[in-house]
This record gives C-alpha cells, structure tokens and sequence, in this order.
C-alpha cells in the first residue's frame, strides 16, 4: 500500500510518501489511522485531530469507512484550501 | 478546459480562446483570484511575504475535470475554463482563474461563482503563507464550507435574495 | 472608474491596471458582454448580422458613475471598473465590461452581478439589431427587469438560494 | 425647452432634437407628453402607449409627474437596455 502526506501531515509525519504493509485485519481507513496512529511520534500527532483529517484513496475523496486494500494509494492531508 | 501550472497566465488572452469563433456566446463571467499581502480572514492582518500552494497533482486534475463537469450539467454554458497555480506566489500575483460563457449572464455569473466556491473547498491544494513568524498553513474556513455548501442542494436559484440598503 | 466609448478594449490589459500594486485585493471578478448572433432572449433565434448602441452621452456618463457609486457604497471594494461601447458592433465583438476588485471573493462576485443587472436597466443605451427583416430596436425585457430588482430591497445577501440538481 | 428623442421615439418623432415652446400650462412630463400628442403625426404615434415612455430631465432619470420649465433639457426614450 502507498502512502501520501500532503501539508502538515507530511511534516508531522515527517514523510511525504512512503510504502506501508498493515496486517490484513486494517480493512478500513479508519482502521489504517488506527494503525498508523499506533506507529507513535509524529504519525499520533499527525491524526491527533479527527475532524481534519480528510483522506483520497485511489484518488478519489471518501470518508473514514471506505476500504482498503494492499496495492491502493492511500492520501492523507488537512481540508483543502484550493482556489 | 482546465490546466494546473506553475506558470502565470494571460486573462485576457485566456477569454479570447475561450471565446474564438463562438458567436452563439452573450456574456463571460471570470474570477481572477489573487495573493494577498495580509493573512486570512480572521487572523488580526497579519502580513504574508509570499504563499506556497501545494497540491496532489494526481488527484487535482480528476477533481478539476469532475468540478469543470458538474457546472456545466448544471447550467446552459458555451465554454468553461479552470486554470489553478502551484507553487510559490507572492502578493498581487494570481493564483487562479475560472471563466464561463453562456448566452445568457446569469448562467455565466452562477456557474462562475459555483466554480470558485467549489474550487475553495474540493480541490486538492493546502497554502503555505510565509509570515515574519514562520511558514503557516491557511486553514479551511466556515465561510468557505457554508458557501460552498449553498450549491449542494435545491434547485437552480432563478432569483436571490436583493443587496441593497 | 467609468468609461464610455466606440473603441474596443484589452480585457486583460484593463484588469491589469485596475489591480496594479494593490495587494489587499483577493479577487477579482469580471463580466464581458458580447454580441450575440441570435436575436433577443425569445424571438425565435432570428440571426443578426450587426447591432447599434445609441446612447444619450450627456446622460450615460452621470448613469454609470451613480451606478459605480452604488456598488461602492454597498460592498466593501478596493477597486471598479465599468466600460460601455456604443456605435455599430457585430456578432463576438465585445460591447460591455465591468469589473471588480475586493479583498473577499464574495463582495467581488456579488458587485459584479449587481453592476451587469443595473446597467441592463438604469444605462441610457439601446440598441438596433440589423437582421434580415431589417432593423429591429431590442426591447428591454421582464427578466433584466426582475434582475435587477432583486439587488433594489433588502440587505446585501450573506446566503443564497443553493442551485444543485 | 430643448427636446431630445432616442431609439425608436426619435424615429417616430422623426427628429432627434428640437427647441420647443409649449405653453405656460405644461408643468409636468405629462402635461408636455399631452401637447407633444396633439402635434399629431409621429407625436402621437411615438407617444402612443404610455407604458414604454421613459424621460430624463436634465439627465436625471425622472418619473411622469416630475416638474418641466423653460430651459429644461428633457429626453424622451424607451426603457433601457444597456449591458
């Protein structure tokens, strides 16, 4: 599975991407938070605040209880602020 | 059309080509949006040195062509145009332009208000702001939800509500 | 500022200039009205082949600089601009822009709509569609005058009426 | 009094200014409407229905009861369609 940051997510995470291998019972972005969160250090700090966390699998926007599954791309980033 | 560059445009060169040839085409509404020497909305005027936009470039072109798509279902337009910079900007330089030709202005000026509104709030980019105290993230604002949160139900508004005093 | 004329104009060069060292201003919005080669909003698509603007010059130029002050004193705007042509035009020919500048997207796009629709009712211009049946004087219709009535009660509009299917 | 006629009232009228004179009695737009008809011709012709006369007195957009005296610039028109 491959992982993007995007603003202060890839700061607080310290990485802009990166390839992650999450145990088969991670289903769920919201599960994969969970996961990542369990990491520690800048990742618990990064998903600290559920209400800005927004996510692209695939590149598409979805909420917290899309799937996910080993080959997706899974973004992370804060509300967007285009225009 | 809808392009992502790093590089400025030509508005007025932009409107002819979307223009060209179409004489079917009454009236074309634009937005030119532009960074600003003060910090955000509610942040006391702070002031900005410049602003880096940074956005998810394999994702920002299926949202462009999804949000371009979804104004014209939605009003009688001849010709749309999106263009969104990224990287870094400083003040009184544009960062984005919408633009819509219609027959009629008041599909122009709504499909154009509907493009920027949803631009605000659906498009994958995140604005850095180099302040005298740092790099800072501009952060999504209520205002920017609420409006574009107008455009998500009913029906097409053929009249709203006057402005006057 | 306003300005009536028989010349065409540079839209991007106009909105250069309007926008030149003032980096308070976050947006700006712009309206081009252009001649139509169909006539009128319901007369049955009757090809045109030029269209005249008479105007009553000692009266347009009072006209446009009360309406620009109109939008000025109801939207907090760092800039304006209003250009009217008269004389003969043909299909894709600009006739019409206006243009304006804030620091809020929301003041820009809601002036801007304000200023197309009072100019449709309250600028002393007609005009005379050449079509194959001869010259036809357009008549002003329900519709503008419904537009523009909407900006003449009431408090600027902080929300409006969604438009979604 | 100068007069002026635009759009299709200067057609009808068949001029597009003139000096006039009207009587003492003509004190308002509509008074001076009235004695333009009984010129007769395309006076009464160009101010045949009512509901699509507009006037500017002194370039300022006025209503049917708005006061005329000698001197006065009035313009007699359709309504406008700028924009």
């Amino acid at each position: 599975m491959k992982l993007l940051y995007f603003a202060w997510f890839r700061e607080k995470a310290g990485v802009a991407q990166e390839q992650a291998s999450p145990p088969d019972s991670v289903t769920t972005v919201a599960l994969l938070v969970d996961w990542l969160k369990s990491r520690g250090n800048g990742y618990a700090e990064a998903f600290n605040d559920a209400s800005v966390i927004r996510v692209a699998v695939n590149q598409e926007y979805v909420s917290m209880d899309y799937p996910v599954a080993p080959g997706d791309e899974v973004a992370f980033f804060p509300p967007m602020t285009g225009g | 059309m809808i392009r992502v560059q790093a590089e400025d445009f030509d508005v007025g060169r932009e409107l002819e080509q979307l223009c060209e040839g179409n004489h079917a085409i009454g009236g074309v509404c634009t937005f030119v949006g532009l960074v600003r020497d003060m910090a955000g909305d509610h942040s006391g005027d702070k002031a900005i040195q410049a602003m880096t936009l940074e956005h998810y470039p394999e994702m920002t072109e299926k949202a462009l062509i999804e949000i371009e798509a979804e104004a014209q279902a939605r009003w009688p337009l001849e010709a749309t145009l999106i263009i969104h910079r990224f990287g870094r900007l400083e003040p009184g330089q544009r960062i984005v332009m919408v633009a819509t030709a219609s027959a009629h202005r008041e599909a122009a000026i709504e499909a154009c208000h509907f493009l920027i509104d949803w631009l605000k709030t659906k498009a994958p980019f995140w604005k850095l702001e180099e302040t005298p105290d740092g790099g800072q993230w501009v952060d999504a604002n209520a205002a920017d939800d609420e409006a574009a949160g107008r455009w998500v139900e009913g029906k097409p508004a053929k009249t709203k509500p006057g402005a006057a005093e």
